[in-house]
């Protein structure tokens, strides 16, 4: 009953709809190896969505993340191409390594600065990108100069999926489990829904932050790696602006930006549609100028209609009140 | 005192763009007092060209080299570089014509518009569907150059072009354009795509797709980026100029031009050293030479150069 | 809420609580013996905040199986020393001994492990999270993998609250229930964590009258385990229902320690204020004028309904009614925070419609919340910016600020209440809560309104400043403002009121006035037990 | 009565003098890291210190500065407009439409200015009816504002504006003093009266300090926060002019990645991004330590995106290197 309810009823309703409308312009979308496609599609933006959630839970943003996933990228292509025999387990040790040093300098900086979260990635957002030209001198790492199994990686498919899309499972997996059932996913809730409380409680909160930005940061550095190897190139533009399509989807999944609210589900289901509305407007033959406009209103309806689901019954006093509630 | 030619383009970091800069030192070496200021802005706006281009007339540098992100938007900017004593010109991506003294293309619009096309029906005798992928909608080179080879359509019977699509020159984005065009049209024979990072993301596709065979990718790219895909099969074959003898014609015309020993008008021919003469159209622009074709049998000698 | 007997529950309940090592139950064995050896010891305790020294020197000792009573002002540094006890604080000098030995505690949960654990005087819960998890949060039951074992933390959950005799769902999220269940979880959350040492800070401040009986009784239990207790309150009743010893601070300054049985509550006004307070309530001649605000007809869709007085110049009106009974919630939409259904309000005769507080104080009608820190004031901001907000057109000139003028306007207010504070551009959030209190006052007398809606002015206020209060609001009467005070304290009302209106689940279920007006009649009524007997 | 037994205790006004805290304050460093950018920069450019490279060098902030004033003011109260580089290239792109429609300049000024507002009207009606956090419904509006441009011009643009309206971007008042730097200047003095010295910049202070205790105090919340989202949407506007002035033409990527550089702006020049502090002088300063920033590393040929690590490093050190003075000092 109360599932029924809930946001993410409300939002998987919401996706079926939207395929379903895909469906009638292009029969083919919904097609399971289409579906897995988009999904293969979406995965990159489902872990960052994942990362990004721990972070607004606690009160925090992290507008980095595209650039850590771009820098830690770079350092991985530039490991491939430097050293081509790098077994991948160690390029994935050294992206979620990278990605999570690059995290914990912001949540050092919230932590123990206690700077406002927004001003320290916006600084670090553009701090990396820079770094990132610095690295590479501005150059590109081409497709030939990597090598096969680098680029193979993602794309390798197990059981019907790539491992591309498995790594996504593996993530929302882990995270669902420590979001709901560790000491630590408790404590991230209860830093967002309540920092004065939480003190109170013994969480350290700046702390709680701090892992946060780490648990971001590493999902940033991992998704480097990734989108790297999926693309075959590497630059220092990669992915420019993909942070706000992994702030939207965490709002269109019910995180609220005030901290304390959201689940796994709800990050998982956000990035789905953002990632179903991308792919579909190309095969349903929409004017290719219409995307932006589809996805901002997008973002402003799935809004209104959390803020909707989300406003409270309030406290009901009157028993005549009470009867026909 | 060296003589300071800046090169202005698009953004830096683009492979394209790299190889000009050493076509301009190039040139620069072969003159002796010359010294190249290579620079644009990080990402391809006109907003961050302007800002490089004021600080360039701060430098009171001697001229002024531009493939302009926008063919407007740099004009007042330009205009005030002139009006400072400054010699301006642009290349590979132009100016209009009251913000630059000429303007060098690196071929001329038809012969590429023509290319493109002329690319991918080589490989298709009996005819079939074609898609373009472009880069950004604002671009001006992509944009003239498909009108050009909507204009040739004629000669090649039985192409239909079914699609055009906008990558945005953005990696992923291109590459989910050419995955949507191969899935809204199955039946498709060729992607076109007149832009590197199209052409590169659109070949990846066409891997990924299992289209290899199938579908065709061609279009302008650049052979360090597209060495992959020739030998995948993925690219039957590619053009490009060749973006050194750009970098360095541009130079040599600067050069010409700042020293005097040459003026910009209709008709005038100036002196691109080892790439010969270029002659001024009416609207004092004209063009350095042939698109060049790379496939499976000359891309190895270019891959490593740029 | 079960019937009173349920607190003697507890002890069937000891099995579910850390069956491994002494749960909250182990000290049941010892013998509760009030011994002279303190558990806590606290000598020469200094706290400084910038511009204030909250703790100047002061000492706090407290023994096992005896309540403490922590007794003083509003300022008085009472919450500081519950915070540096719980190491939400860190004290700048002196020492803590636990059984005698040095102890520090650098975090709160140092402080829970080493047995000491608190009631705060704010809740400080979390709305998010479900009621097993609010009492469990930081100390949850392990299982496998060392992942939370949730059956087990609810089952845990729900053997504690059955022990205080709450019945609410342990899986309901914080945010659904009430206020007065809420610290309820507030208060198993400290039972929750293996104590030694239970700080109580003003625990009855949102409880109602049973409530407040089951709390004496969870405190009995809990002395008989021979736990120590710190006891805050500003109620002398409770203080001398239940305290064994007592301590006074005034200003920061430790003032007199010792037992309850030696001393009257004259002695200890007399410490805690440092001079005599006339405990009675301040009776004026009433010169009670022409009608100034007539409410008819109020009514919401869930708070209230059919709310109807009429309110004179110069008259006190009493709204009482137990917590939660609509009160505040009426009084805000009187002044366009919560939009009626029905009803009009006309004031001295003219109907006016009210959409918000702007609208209000136009009209004349100003409202002192009950929840100065959220509502009340701005706490971030300077005193003077405080008092002087809602009067800012009188301050300036064609909307430009003229800062001298606010200035002694402010002072002129501020002066009014006997404000304690070191300049008129500190933060309010600096200041003690009675004197929060007061500034906030002062910023609506300064709007020279007709009517002053008071929704519990003196909760949480120490003795002295309550007196004051009372004084002023006769003084304003008498000045021939018209006064609705919202109060859940029967002296307080009966003392105060020319007239009470009692509510009851959202709706007004008596007028009283004159000798109707008893502690009987009111009790009755608001808890709805009629002249049919039973509760409605 | 217990009220006379006492005196009343009189309470100081003010504990430090208005100018020990000056000396104290935020802009005061800021003031020092402006002066010493600009004497760096003189050393390390011959070309630094001319009239007109300093003319030029201010085109780098003065369109940027005019929204972040009104930034300012949305941030001060609480909230936040990520939309406004979106809504530049929504009023350019509504003024190329009127160009096209024939209108002459003034027509086309009202129609920067109005696009400018009805934006602002937009976003402030979500925010303030609905009860939406703003940072979200702005990120929306950002791809919503900048969709419609692409939609309306897909791959063309707009060109021709008249003559004189290239005043606005390329003008000259005086000297080297351009148009935008007056607009600019004017704009500074007006908003900064407007924020320290009138009731309503009070009110857009208390909003920002605890929304719930300034609406129970009789400010109408909902209209402060509507008013600054009006305000920051007709600066919007007032860039869109200049900007489209300066460059002659309108696309649709005009101005695009704008509202970061805004905001950074606004925090650098010490507004308190979670609402409640900051001021007008701050953002002043800012604008130019960030225009004299990108200009003197521009003058040396560094890459914009190597600026831009300084410009981070500025951001996040100059709020950082002041608390970790204090840390050290305390331990
Ligand atoms: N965080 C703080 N910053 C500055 N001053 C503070 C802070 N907390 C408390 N104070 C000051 O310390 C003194 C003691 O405050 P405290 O809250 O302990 O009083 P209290 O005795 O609990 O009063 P009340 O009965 O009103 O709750 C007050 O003067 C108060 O202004
Ligand atoms: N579920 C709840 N969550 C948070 N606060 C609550 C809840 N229920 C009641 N409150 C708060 O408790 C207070 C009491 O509720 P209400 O104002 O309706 O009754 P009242 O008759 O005024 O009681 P009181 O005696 O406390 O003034 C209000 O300030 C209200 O905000
Ligand atoms: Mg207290
Ligand atoms: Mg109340």
């Amino acid at each position: 009953m109360s599932f029924l309810k809930s946001r993410e009823a409300i939002l998987t309703g919401a996706i079926v709809a939207l395929l379903a409308l895909v469906a009638t312009r292009y029969g083919a979308f919904i097609r399971p190896a289409n579906l897995a496609a988009v999904f293969n599609d979406t995965s990159p933006l489902i872990i960052l969505a994942l990362g990004q959630m721990v972070v607004i839970l606690t009160r925090c943003i992290d507008l980095s993340v595209a650039a850590n996933l771009a820098l830690t990228g770079m350092v991985c292509a530039m490991l491939n191409v430097a050293m081509p025999g790098l077994p991948i387990g160690v390029i994935l040790v050294v992206a979620l390594a990278l990605g999570a040093a690059l995290g914990a300098i912001n949540g050092l900086l919230v932590w123990k600065l206690d700077i406002p979260p927004i001003v320290v990635t916006l600084g670090t957002m553009t701090i990396f990108r820079g770094v990132i030209f610095l690295l590479s001198d501005g150059q590109w790492v081409n497709s030939h100069e990597m090598s096969a199994s680098f680029t193979g990686f993602a794309r390798h498919v197990i059981l019907g999926l790539p491992v591309l899309s498995w790594i996504a499972i593996l993530v929302a997996l882990v995270m669902l489990v420590v979001m709901t059932r560790t000491p630590m996913g408790r404590a991230l809730y209860a830093v967002g829904g309540n920092p004065h409380a939480a003190v109170y409680t013994g969480i350290n909160v700046g702390r709680s932050q701090f892992i946060a930005f780490v648990i971001s940061g590493m999902l940033a550095g991992l998704c480097g790696y990734l989108w790297i190897a999926r693309y075959a190139v590497a630059y220092v533009d990669i992915a420019g602006g993909f942070e706000l399509d992994v702030v939207a989807a965490c709002v269109i999944g019910g995180i609220s930006i005030a901290g304390g609210i959201g689940t796994v589900g709800g990050a998982i289901l956000g990035a789905l549609f953002l990632g179903i509305i991308k792919n579909a407007l190309p095969v349903v033959d929409i004017s290719p100028f219409w995307q932006l406009a589809i996805s901002g209103a997008a973002i402003i309806i799935a809004v209104l209609f959390n803020a909707r689901a989300d406003r409270t019954k309030g406290r009901v006093i009157l028993k005549s009140a009470e009867v026909t509630q | 005192d060296d003589m300071r030619i800046a090169v202005v383009v698009k953004a830096l970091g683009i492979g394209f763009f790299e190889a000009a800069a050493k076509g301009a030192e190039e040139a620069a070496a072969e003159l002796g007092d010359v010294e190249i200021i290579y620079t644009g802005p990080t990402d391809t706006t006109a907003e961050g060209q302007i800002e490089v281009i004021n600080s360039l007339i701060a430098q009171n540098v001697d001229a002024i080299a531009v493939s302009a992100n926008d063919t407007d938007a740099l004009v007042p900017t330009l205009k005030k570089a002139m009006q400072r004593g400054i010699k301006v010109i642009s290349w590979d991506s132009g100016v209009a014509e009251e913000g630059r003294m000429m303007h060098l293309n690196p071929s001329s619009n038809p012969l590429i518009g023509n290319m493109i096309i002329k690319l991918a029906a080589d490989h298709l005798p009996e005819g079939g569907e074609v898609a373009v992928l472009s880069a950004t909608t604002t671009s001006t080179n992509q944009n003239i150059w498909i009108e050009e080879m909507n204009k040739v359509m004629g000669n090649y019977p039985g192409i239909e072009v079914v699609a055009t699509v906008y990558g945005d020159d953005l990696a992923d984005k291109s590459y989910r354009e050419a995955t949507g065009l191969m899935q809204s049209y199955p039946d498709l024979d060729a992607i076109i795509a007149p832009t590197s990072v199209g052409i590169v993301a659109a070949a990846q596709a066409v891997v990924d797709a299992g289209k290899v065979g199938q579908v065709n990718v061609t279009g302008l790219g650049l052979p360090s980026e597209m060495a992959g895909a020739v030998e995948s099969g993925a690219s039957q074959s590619f053009a490009i100029w060749n973006p050194i003898d750009l970098g360095y014609s541009a130079t040599m015309i600067a050069y010409h031009l700042a020293k005097g020993d040459a003026t910009a008008e209709p008709g005038a021919t100036i002196s691109m050293g080892r790439m010969g003469e270029v002659t001024l159209d009416d609207t004092t622009s004209g063009a350095m030479a042939d698109p060049f074709v790379y496939d499976s049998s000359n891309i190895d000698d270019f891959k490593d150069i740029f | 809420m079960k019937d009173g007997a349920h607190w003697g529950a507890i002890p069937r309940a000891v099995p579910f609580f850390r069956p491994a090592g002494g749960g909250i139950m182990q000290a049941m064995t010892n013998s509760p013996a009030s011994g002279e050896t303190p558990v806590l010891a606290l000598d020469q305790i200094v706290k400084e905040f910038p511009g204030v020294r909250a703790l100047d020197g002061v000492q706090l000792a407290l023994y096992p199986g005896e309540v403490t009573a922590l007794i003083g002002e509003n300022g008085a540094g009472k919450s500081t020393i519950v915070k540096i006890l719980t190491g939400i604080y860190q004290p700048d000098g002196g020492d803590i001994r636990l059984d005698g030995a040095p102890v520090r505690f650098p975090t709160a949960q140092a402080a829970a492990d080493a047995g000491v654990t608190a009631i705060h005087q704010e809740t400080v819960l979390f709305d998010e999270l479900s009621v097993a998890e609010n009492i469990f949060l930081g100390h949850a039951p392990k299982g496998k993998f060392g992942l939370i074992d949730t059956a087990r933390m609810k089952r845990e959950a729900r053997a504690i609250l059955d022990g205080i005799g709450a019945s609410m769902d342990v899986d309901v999220r914080l945010r659904d229930l009430g206020i007065a269940s809420k610290h309820l979880v507030a208060i198993s959350r400290a039972l929750s964590i293996e104590a030694r040492v239970v700080i109580m800070d003003e625990p009855t401040a949102a409880l109602s009258q049973k409530e407040i009986e089951e709390l004496y009784e969870l405190v009995d239990q809990l002395k008989a385990q021979g736990k120590a207790i710190l006891f805050i309150s500003h109620k002398f009743d409770e203080i001398f229902r239940i305290a064994d010893r007592y301590t006074v601070f005034r200003d920061g300054q430790f003032v007199a320690a010792g037992k309850m049985a030696e001393i009257d509550e004259a002695q200890l006004v007399q410490m805690m204020v440092g001079r005599a307070v006339d405990q009675i309530f301040p009776k004026r001649a009433a010169r009670i004028g022409d009608e100034v605000l007539k409410v008819v007809g109020y009514s919401h869709p869930t708070e209230f309904e059919d709310i109807n007085f009429s309110l004179k110049r110069g008259e006190i009106l009493g709204f009482y009614g137990l917590v939660g009974a609509g009160r505040s919630e009426f009084m805000q939409s009187l002044i366009g925070i919560t939009k009626p259904s029905k009803g009009v309000a006309r004031v001295a005769g003219d109907i006016r419609v009210i959409r918000s507080p702007a609208d209000a104080i136009d009209a004349g009608i100003v409202y002192v919340p009950e929840d100065r820190g959220k509502q009340g004031a701005i706490t971030t901001m300077p005193i003077f910016q405080n008092v002087t907000l809602p009067s800012l057109g009188k301050t300036s000139k064609n909307g430009f600020i003229r800062l001298a003028e606010e200035f002694a306007l402010a002072r002129e207010y501020t002066q009014r209440l006997d404000l304690r504070a070191a300049s008129l551009d500190t933060p309010v959030g600096s200041l003690s809560g009675g004197n929060q209190q007061k500034v906030v006052i002062a910023k609506w007398l300064a709007t020279q309104p007709k009517v002053i809606i008071l929704d519990e002015p003196t909760k949480g206020i120490d003795i002295g400043s309550k007196a004051a209060v009372h004084d002023f609001m006769s003084e304003l009467a008498g000045q021939g403002l018209s006064v609705i005070m919202v109060s859940s304290e029967i002296p307080e009302i009966l003392g105060m009121s020319d007239r009470v209106i009692v509510m009851r689940e959202g709706r007004m279920v008596a007028e009283l006035a004159g000798d109707d007006l008893t502690p009987e009649t009111l009790v009755r009524h608001a808890a709805g037990i009629g002249s049919k007997g039973e509760a409605a | 009565m217990s009220m006379a037994d006492h005196r009343p205790r009189s309470i100081p006004d003010q504990l430090t003098t208005p100018l020990a805290r000056a000396l104290k304050s935020w802009e005061s460093l800021l003031l020092v890291v402006a002066i010493g950018i600009f004497i760096l920069n003189s050393f390390a450019s011959p070309y630094f210190l001319n009239a007109w490279s300093l003319s030029d060098a201010t085109f780098n902030f003065t369109e940027k500065a005019m929204i972040a004033f009104a930034m300012a003011l949305l941030i001060v109260a609480g909230e936040i407009d990520l939309s406004v580089a979106s809504i530049i290239a929504l009023a350019s792109t509504a003024m190329g439409v009127a160009l096209q429609l024939g209108a002459g300049t003034p027509v086309l000024v009202l129609v920067g200015l109005g696009t400018g507002l009805l934006c602002g009207a937009f976003n402030g009606v979500l925010v303030t009816r609905f009860g939406l956090p703003s940072i979200v419904v702005t990120i929306g509006t950002m791809s919503l504002f900048r969709g419609i441009s692409y939609i309306i011009l897909g791959d063309g643009a707009f060109r021709g504006y008249p003559a004189d309206f290239a005043w606005f971007g390329q003008g000259y008042v005086f000297w080297v003093i351009s148009v935008e730097f007056v607009i600019f200047a004017l704009l500074a003095v007006v908003y900064g009266v407007v924020l320290h010295k009138t009731n309503f910049g009070r009110a857009v202070y208390a909003v920002g300090n605890n929304a719930t205790a300034a609406l129970f105090s009789g400010i109408r919340v909902g209209r402060v926060k509507m008013i600054l989202f009006l305000l920051t949407g007709l600066m919007s506007g007032l860039a869109a002019i200049c900007l489209t002035s300066r460059l002659g033409s309108t696309r649709p990527s005009i101005g695009t990645g704008m509202e970061l550089e805004v905001v950074t702006m606004v925090v650098l020049g010490g507004v308190n991004i979670l609402g409640g502090s900051g001021s007008i002088p701050g953002v002043v300063i800012a604008a130019f330590v960030m225009g004299l920033v990108t200009f003197g590393l521009g003058l040396l040929n560094v890459p914009g995106i190597v600026m831009s690590i300084f410009i981070g490093l500025l951001l996040i050190g100059v709020i950082a290197l002041p608390r970790l003075w204090a840390k050290l000092r305390r331990a």
